[in-house]
């Protein structure tokens, strides 16, 4: 049966009770892996992408430009790090693992077909509702007038 | 208006954090809450009583079955009063005075279109998934209905509602809704003509070609299916009404 | 750095980093700069449950969430987006439009 | 102030949860109360839910459990795993000899038991209350529906008055009463009169 096979998973898990406080430095990791470390720079680039991001989002000066950054920077970081945690998780190779890094592949998979689709939505029903775009020379008197229009 | 608000509000506040003094502190272990002997049977004895992993699924489904079969009618009453709130009758069926102002014909976006055609299938199965392991992980009946409910949501906002309306439509959708609470009934009353009591799936046993624990498991299933056959109903009928103000004609 | 403060330091971050989005969407002036920042902020979501199921060590569990989650935000954006994009000039929605800039500008000034 | 007994410590270091479920409701109790759109008036009650459903939960919550779906040692269905679990963990025994062998006679015993078994006090206090959990998780729902019926609402409102401004649909109920002549107007429309005189009986 199906559930016995996924225990069976369950069982080979070596990360069991997350007991934050005592379990963290002696029980699960007592060094780091090379795969940890992958996992870690992987996870830390993405959050350096996402920091990317949140900048622009909060400095870019209009509609576009923000979903420029939004919609990149924000795919690409979620994907960089979940896939870093997923090499962390990896790192005993237990069959749980690797159905954990499926799953976790799954939602890379998915986040990066929804992200761009859901932002591409969102720019078109911008664009159709004329939103206009900085353009040289306007700096950013025209953004103020686009709620206007 | 706003100045009483306020005043109500604030004059709430102080009384609430006033209170919240004599509340237990975060996370504490003896708390009324806590250390009462239901909350401890259920998390010590699910295991023995139902062989359910998941203590949540056990509590809702099975220690509090008939709680849950009620909710489930409270989520069919509401979809038809809303269909009821919604539909047109009479003199208002041709009124055609509410069409927004300059509403345009949302053209159905190809790229929207195409990854929705990807994803709905997988979708689906995923929702399969968070129903039928519901009881191992994190899921059940409520969540799997909610992401199937979304899926349909899904190819309706990509094309419009007709499209979704083909697959499912929401008479189809009041029929199915009825059909997962007959189902939940129908697993209550089942193990009552078995000799036990409404809900009481240990009986099932007799039928069934396992123990009387595993009996509760499999019964745990067959009602979550019920729950999620209303839920997704109830979803894409009250997204059908309430997107279209009644008509269940057109888009967003 | 060990595993577990790297993985607190992360989810840290992804707070932090989200208070920017969290900005725009309070005085983003136009809706759609609302929305474009609470999808990043849903999207970061899913993956906040990721690094926190790390953190529990009960990642087998918190993985299905954000699949879930990921998957509302989704559905979440597109309805938003489909919507004004059938309500082009909506009366009541001129007002609203009209008064965010000039909120900034007063700020500005 | 942030002393072992002063109140602000109480109040935001040992209890917050209680402070951001308060503000989140108060939030939510002044939109129900003040504002004059429908449709805000429902987000206020939403945040109010969401409120209440904050607190249960951090009810629930235990010093260092975790969330209650049992472990794989106490998975009902470990046979399976603990058979698994064995080798592994004789490698992991080599630091102390001590905990290899209690490590062995805890196997002995769940081994003689065959199955699963009622779990410690030690154990349950391991997991996080499973019963708020259900029912926020049924409130939540319960919800949802409140709310779809509460837009359905809104929206005949609108369609019968035009707006979801109160004072605009209170003044329009008003104004009806003052002066309707109820024969003449169902002659003409209806519908609209009859789901007003209703709405205005009951105000």
């Amino acid at each position: 049966m199906s559930m016995d096979v996924a225990d069976s998973f369950v069982g080979g898990f070596s990360l069991d009770l997350g007991f934050l406080a005592e379990a963290s430095v002696e029980t699960i990791h007592s060094g780091l892996s090379a795969l940890d470390v992958c996992g870690m720079i992987l996870a830390s680039v993405g959050l350096v992408f996402f920091l990317g991001a949140a900048v622009g989002l909060y400095r870019f000066p209009d509609f576009y430009t923000r979903m420029h950054a939004a919609g990149k920077g924000d795919t690409l970081s979620s994907l960089l790090i979940l896939l870093g945690f997923g090499l962390i998780t990896l790192d005993d190779f237990s069959m749980v693992g690797w159905l954990l890094v499926v799953k976790l592949l799954a939602i890379v998979l998915f986040i990066m077909l929804t992200s761009p689709t859901s932002t591409h939505a969102l720019m078109r029903a911008g664009f159709e509702d004329g939103v206009e775009p900085v353009t040289k020379g306007s700096s950013s008197k025209n953004t103020k007038k686009e709620g206007e229009s | 208006m706003k100045k009483i608000a306020l005043a109500v509000t604030v004059l709430t506040g102080i009384l609430l954090l006033y209170a919240a003094q004599d509340f237990p502190a975060w996370g504490d272990l003896q708390s009324p809450a806590s250390a009462s002997p239901v909350s401890k049977h259920f998390i010590a004895d699910t295991g023995v009583d139902t062989e359910v992993p998941n203590m949540v699924t056990a509590v809702l489904a099975d220690y509090r079955g008939f709680d849950t079969m009620f909710e489930t009618v409270v989520i069919f009453i509401a979809g038809i009063a809303i269909i009821g709130i919604l539909r047109r009758t009479g003199a208002d069926a041709d009124a055609p005075a509410l069409k927004r102002e300059n509403e345009i014909a949302a053209e159905p976006d190809l790229i929207v279109t195409n990854t929705v055609r990807l994803l709905v299938p997988v979708i689906q199965l995923f929702a399969f998934y968070v129903l039928a392991h519901g009881h191992v992980s994190p899921g059940g009946g409520f969540q799997g209905g909610v992401i199937m409910g979304a899926s349909f949501i899904l190819v309706a906002l990509a094309w419009d509602l007709p499209k979704a309306m083909d697959r499912l439509s929401v008479d189809r959708a009041v029929m199915l809704a009825g059909v997962g609470i007959l189902i939940y009934a129908g697993i209550g009353l089942f193990s009552m003509l078995l000799g036990g009591e409404f809900l009481d799936y240990a009986e099932l046993s007799h039928v069934l070609p396992v123990s009387r624990e595993m009996a509760r498991y499999h019964a745990m299933l067959g009602v979550e299916i019920g729950v999620a056959f209303t839920v997704t109903a109830v979803m894409f009928a009250i997204y059908a009404n309430l997107s279209t103000r009644g008509r269940l004609e057109g888009g967003l | 750095m060990t595993v577990e403060g790297f993985t607190v330091f992360a989810g840290a971050a992804l707070f932090v980093l989200m208070l920017p989005a969290l900005y725009r969407v309070a005085v983003g002036p136009t809706s759609f700069d609302r929305l474009v920042a609470v999808n990043v902020i849903g999207t970061k979501t899913a993956v906040l449950l990721v690094v926190i199921g790390t953190l529990f060590g009960r990642l087998d569990m918190f993985v299905d969430f954000a699949l879930a989650y990921a998957l509302l935000n989704f559905v979440a954006s597109l309805a938003v987006a489909r919507y004004l994009n059938r309500t082009r000039s909506m009366p009541a929605k001129k007002p609203a439009k009209r008064r965010t800039p000039r909120k900034k500008k007063a700020r500005a000034s | 102030m942030f002393g072992e007994d002063g109140l602000l410590n109480e109040l935001l270091v040992e209890r917050f949860n209680y402070c951001v479920y308060v503000v989140l409701l108060l939030i939510g109790l002044y939109a129900m109360i003040a504002k004059n759109n429908l449709i805000k008036k429902l987000i206020g009650m939403s945040i109010f839910q969401t409120a209440i459903i904050l607190f249960y939960v951090s009810i629930g919550v235990k010093e260092g459990g975790t969330i209650p779906i049992y472990v794989a040692e106490h998975d009902p269905h470990g046979h399976h795993a603990e058979h698994q679990a064995h080798p592994e963990e004789a490698n992991a025994t080599e630091e102390t000899e001590e905990n290899a062998t209690t490590a062995t006679t805890l196997h002995e015993e769940d081994h003689g038991h065959h199955g699963p078994r009622s779990l410690t006090d030690e154990e349950t206090s391991d997991y996080a209350n499973p019963l708020p959990h259900v029912l926020m998780l049924t409130a939540i729902v319960v919800g949802v529906a409140t709310l779809g019926v509460a837009l359905a609402l809104t929206q005949r409102i609108y369609r019968a008055y035009g707006t979801i401004e109160e004072d605009a649909v209170l003044a329009a109920i008003l104004a009806e009463d003052a002066s309707t002549v109820i024969p003449d107007v169902l002659a003409t429309k209806p519908k609209r009169t009859s789901s007003k005189s209703r709405k205005a009986k009951k105000a």
